[in-house]
């Protein structure tokens, strides 16, 4: 059962619902409903509802994850009297904020106001059609995926300027305009530890670049792409030590300090949502996505599925080491943080980037014995 | 440094604005002046190591009011305590905050709550009660509510 | 961005209690600020005046409300010296025991509110859960975990319970390690150093002129501190070093108070075994019935009737956990203070604050006012 | 066909006016309260609100210590789902959590109308409650219902954490009875 895909189990699923349907309907009508074009249509939408709900799940779950590990790092609980163990907290909060009244302050830009927090969620969430959960678990083959998930993933700055332009508030103001220079400072590093990646990979499809770390997953040998990459990720996440935007201490919550109700959950979830994408690009580019090493016996490696329980793992796990970082780093200030991405990250992701066509010009791998790079 | 000590480095460059100086507990004295050389005083006690203004406040003693300073000295370790006297219907007096910068706040609380204007100060405004608010709370004339009169006036607000 | 103003406040999370700061800027660099007080200005004065010399106690809880003790000891030394009563030493000790614990669970405050202003979390939580060990000890021989209410004209309410000492010397044996784990937590992280190093530098010099005290001089480079210079109460049979940084910056504020912190260690150790070795009363007995009662009296019927001292002005000036706090009693024979003036180590500190913001950028705000130690309790008052 | 009487919940002609939107707001409202909001609507929300309220996070007096006391480690008010949030748009509970002078009254009354509804205020303390030793001061509000519309009062000066918890499940409580 290994070979199961999200697209074949959406079609499956649509096949024997309308196959049960048109049984018991007469002869043209049933011709008419098990139309092959009819099931991949509807098939197609359901693969997108089960993709949008499993991100959302997970984005949920990746909160509630955050609230208890912090919580225990804090030496305290977190939430737990609602559902088992918290578990359904952040539903509640959900549900709460849906029913919040929004306000929209009389000064606000109201296209700007709702557009931006909007924008910023649906461009989060088109991500999760591009990026390979396991094998067969995704849209389908695209050869620049990567690319397309880190060009829709910058363009988080100009929606989060929009709704903190249009918000008409000062420390929003100040916040947007942090985020903004922020995430177009750690965008540059970013790219330049993806090109990394890419030269030992041979290429921009994340699912090839899974496959190509069968014998060895990339961090060991890009280690330092790896570290600029989590930094810069964090950068882009906006989480501490790189949470200036919204920095509660000075600037009240930063670019949502007007926002309320459902467009503060647009924000949160958002937030999260692109937690939890750049936890699985850390895990695709650098820990073997669904992949596990030889020498862990098959049996860990072939119950059904099998990839997406272990790729799901490492994903909560990278998300752990992120709020370890943010249970024991301070914030760092503006300048500070564009110094170091300006002076530190780009020569660091250039010297990645070297590193990597050293590699590949040597064709061997030193630290893990002399494999041979593949793909070349 | 005990109070004649303060007399005699004082008293001959102060003349008759230095009123007397009398001992009090745990202080090098309690310098006592007329509030006419009062910035001379300030100048001469500053001089004397007492840079550091502690505190400024005012007593109403109803039918004149008060102002006492704090100041300590870090090389005699010591504080001395200055005071005058200004008429309750003219209470003025010259600032301090040429000499002490640290007098700034601590006259403006003085002005506004016990009535007692301080010439010459950069910024003088309401600090603890709101901006134009007419009542001085620490002048004896003014009297608190009595808590049933409270209840009176707020049960049916 | 052109220069605007910007209120951090009086609903800020910088602020930590009731206040604003009125800040103009240019981009992010301030060019000017205005501390705005009087959000908690509750009279604390006026009331006196209304009051009895045991009821004021009850204020002085409030004034300051992390270090309701330490308020309660300048009130109360203050007012002894007003209405000429000497305490017994036993009562003196208790005294020190609360004003140190008080000085340790004020810094963990700070140290908890300080730490999250810069934007580690975890902290907070770590000072707090320590915090209430010592209110713990408060709680069980005052009653109360904040307004404690335990000092009285003359002496202190009541003595310790049975094995006090020993459950105390239990907590200060569990605080002492964790002060290196603070110390690892912060100054081991480069980051810290980056955000606190050289900033809202305030030298000695200005500190003086602008009557700053407390651990931001110490941090200066002076060794000023109350309890040597001007020993109150027993503090000049204990033996302890002053706290002192040369740095004047954020970093040295910092790590004054935690050396505070290990030197009130050091301080109530010595009390505690003073304690265990000399019982004895804890209330003066020269006292007249209405100023001996061990339990504050409720109601006023009791004091109808005037009862005459003899007239005296007291003056104290004891090293609270923010710095020199002061209190001037007048008592003019009546039942009631004539005037009560306190003198607030935060009220000079914020007052200087254009002297160590100006220039510095918005995201510095919160960690230099965080080490100010603002209480706005007793900057109001 | 435009403007025929029949077609159910919304004229037809209604389409290309702006009154689309708040007619189809009004239909699904009254479909919704017809049916499904009695029954299954409502508790679910219900449920939500009282369990995930947002206090604001301000500190006025003495009470605020213990306020923040509630949050620490041996307490823990996130148990219960209780976040402070910095902005009072994001809020749905203000916690008067010390003495209100008159000179922060209309800050607090602005606070208090930035948030949105539904909307809660716990009087923390007896100087919220009523102004408590500071009630004959010539500065202090006796009491914050002078204000704001108070559901929950505290006694206690401070109150401990406990009685902040215990006041919050009592709110919890209310709203799980309240009656629209």
């Amino acid at each position: 059962m290994s070979n199961l895909t999200l697209y074949s189990v959406s079609f499956d699923l649509v096949d024997a619902v309308l196959s049960a349907i048109g049984s018991v309907l007469p002869a043209p009508l049933n011709a008419w409903i098990t139309n092959a074009d009819l099931i991949t249509g509807l098939a197609v939408l359901v693969f997108a509802a089960l993709l949008l709900a499993a991100s959302m799940l997970n984005t949920i779950m990746l909160i509630w994850w955050e609230r208890k590990l912090l919580g225990r790092f804090m030496d305290r609980r977190g939430a737990m009297h609602v559902g088992y163990a918290g578990l359904l907290q952040n539903f509640a909060d959900g549900f709460k904020l849906f029913r919040k009244t929004t306000v929209r302050p009389r000064e606000a830009d109201p296209l700007g106001f709702v557009s931006g927090p909007t924008a910023y969620m649906v461009t989060s969430m088109i991500l999760f059609g591009v990026l390979p959960i396991s094998s067969g678990w995704n849209s389908g083959a695209l050869p620049l995926s990567l690319l397309l998930a880190l060009a829709i993933f910058s363009f988080a700055p100009l929606f989060i300027f929009v709704s903190a332009w249009s918000s008409n508030n000062k420390y929003s103001l100040m916040g947007g305009m942090r985020s903004a220079a922020q995430m177009i400072a750690y965008e540059v590093p970013l790219l330049l530890a993806v090109v990394a990646v890419v030269i030992v990979s041979g290429s921009f499809d994340l699912t090839t670049i899974v496959y190509e770390q069968q014998n060895y997953w990339f961090w060991g040998p890009l280690f330092v792409a790896l570290l600029v990459f989590v930094a810069g990720m964090l950068a882009e996440m906006e989480r501490i030590p790189f949470d200036l935007p919204e920095a509660e201490a000075e600037l009240v919550e930063g670019w949502n300090t007007e926002y309320g109700g459902m467009l503060f959950a647009f924000f949160m979830l958002a937030d999260y949502l692109r937690a939890l994408i750049g936890s699985i690009l850390v895990v695709l580019l650098f820990l073997g996505g669904w992949t596990m090493p030889t020498w862990v016996p098959s049996v860990a490696t072939s119950f059904p599925l099998a990839g997406i329980f272990w790729f799901m793992l490492k994903t909560y796990l990278v998300f752990a080491v992120f709020i370890w970082i943010r249970a024991s780093l301070p914030r760092v200030r503006t300048d500070q943080l564009l110094r170091v991405g300006w002076n530190r990250m780009i020569p660091l992701s250039l010297l990645s980037v070297f590193l990597a066509a050293a590699l590949v010009t040597v064709k061997c791998l030193p630290v893990f014995g002399c494999v041979p790079s593949p793909g070349i | 440094m005990q109070p004649e000590d303060l007399e005699r480095a004082l008293g001959p460059a102060l003349g008759p604005t230095l009123v007397g100086v009398e001992p009090f507990v745990g202080f090098a004295g309690r310098l006592r002046f007329r509030r006419e050389g009062a910035l001379d005083v300030f100048r001469a006690v500053h001089g004397l190591g007492f840079a550091h203004l502690s505190l400024v406040g005012g007593i109403d003693w109803v039918d004149h009011r008060e102002v006492f300073y704090v100041a300590w000295s870090d090389d005699a370790r010591q504080y001395v305590l200055l005071s005058t006297e200004v008429p309750a219907n003219d209470a003025h007096l010259e600032s301090a905050t040429p000499v002490w910068p640290s007098a700034d706040w601590h006259e403006r609380e003085t002005w506004e709550l016990v009535d007692i204007s301080f010439d010459h100060h950069p910024d003088l405004r309401h600090l603890l009660t709101p901006d134009g608010y007419a009542f001085h709370p620490l002048l004896r004339s003014f009297k608190l509510h009595e808590p049933e009169e409270l209840e009176v006036k707020t049960r049916h607000v | 961005m052109s220069e605007m103003w910007i209120n951090m406040g009086p609903q800020h999370p910088m602020t930590h209690g009731l206040w604003n700061l009125r800040v103009r800027i240019d981009g992010e660099v301030i060019l000017d600020v205005d501390p705005e007080m009087g959000y908690l200005h509750r009279g604390i004065e006026k009331i006196s005046e209304d009051r009895h010399y045991n009821e004021v106690i009850t204020l002085m809880d409030r004034t300051c409300y992390v270090a309701g003790l330490s308020w309660e000891h300048l009130y109360i030394l203050a007012s002894e010296q007003a209405l000429h009563i000497q305490p017994p030493e036993r009562a003196q000790y208790l005294r020190v025991l609360c004003e140190e614990f008080q000085r340790i669970a004020s810094h963990l405050m700070w140290y908890a509110a300080f730490v999250q202003d810069i934007g580690l979390m975890t902290p907070f939580l770590y000072g707090m859960r320590d915090r209430d060990l010592i209110l713990d000890l408060f709680q069980s021989y005052t009653g109360a975990r904040m307004t404690y209410e335990y000092m009285r004209v003359g002496g202190v309410r009541n003595d310790l319970p049975p094995g006090f000492t020993d459950q105390a010397r239990k907590v200060l044996d569990w605080l002492g390690p964790r002060f290196d784990e603070y110390d690892r937590l912060c100054l081991g992280s480069d980051i810290f150093h980056k955000r606190c190093d050289n900033l809202g530098v305030l030298k000695a010099n200005d500190c003086v002129r602008h009557g700053v005290t407390g651990p931001m001089l110490r941090s200066a480079g002076l060794r000023r501190d109350l309890r040597k210079d001007r020993p109150y109460a027993v503090y000049d049979q204990l033996d302890f070093e002053v706290a002192r940084a040369d740095t004047a910056d954020v970093t040295g504020r910092y790590l004054v108070r935690m050396e505070e912190m290990r030197q009130s260690i050091r301080i109530l150790r010595q009390v505690l075994d003073w304690l265990d070795h000399h019982p004895g009363p804890v209330l003066a007995h020269e006292l007249p019935r209405w100023l001996g009662a061990p339990y504050a009296p409720v109601g006023r019927e009791g004091y109808l009737l005037k009862r005459h001292y003899p007239k005296g002005v007291g003056f104290s000036s004891i090293e609270e956990p923010h710095g020199e706090a002061q209190a001037y009693v007048v008592n003019e024979g009546g039942e009631h203070p004539y005037r009560v003036k306190f003198r607030s180590p935060v009220f000079a500190n914020v007052s200087a604050a254009r002297q160590y913001l100006i220039g510095y950028r918005v995201a510095d705000i919160p960690p230099i006012m965080g080490s100010v130690d603002v209480c706005v309790g007793e900057v109001d008052r | 066909m435009a403007g025929q009487p029949g077609v159910p919940f919304l004229e037809i002609e209604a389409l290309r006016t702006r009154e689309f939107i708040p007619a189809a707001k009004e239909a699904l409202g009254d479909l919704i309260a017809e049916k499904g909001q009695a029954k299954l609507i409502r508790p679910v929300f219900n449920w939500a609100g009282r369990n995930s309220l947002f206090p604001l996070h301000w500190g006025l007096a003495c009470c605020a210590i213990e306020f923040a006391a509630a949050f620490g480690a041996r307490w823990d008010a996130e148990r219960f789902g209780i976040v402070p949030r910095s902005t009072p748009r994001q809020c749905d509970l203000m916690i008067v959590n010390g003495t209100v002078t008159w000179k922060v009254a209309h800050k607090l009354i602005t606070l208090y109308e930035q948030m949105p509804e539904p909307k809660w205020v716990i009087a923390m303390g007896n100087c919220a409650t009523g102004g408590g030793p500071f009630r004959t001061a010539y500065s202090v509000v006796p009491g914050v219902d002078k204000l704001v519309p108070v559901d929950v009062y505290i006694a206690g000066c401070p109150p401990r954490p406990e009685a902040l918890l215990d006041g919050i499940l009592r709110l919890e409580q209310l709203i799980r009875e309240r009656k629209e």
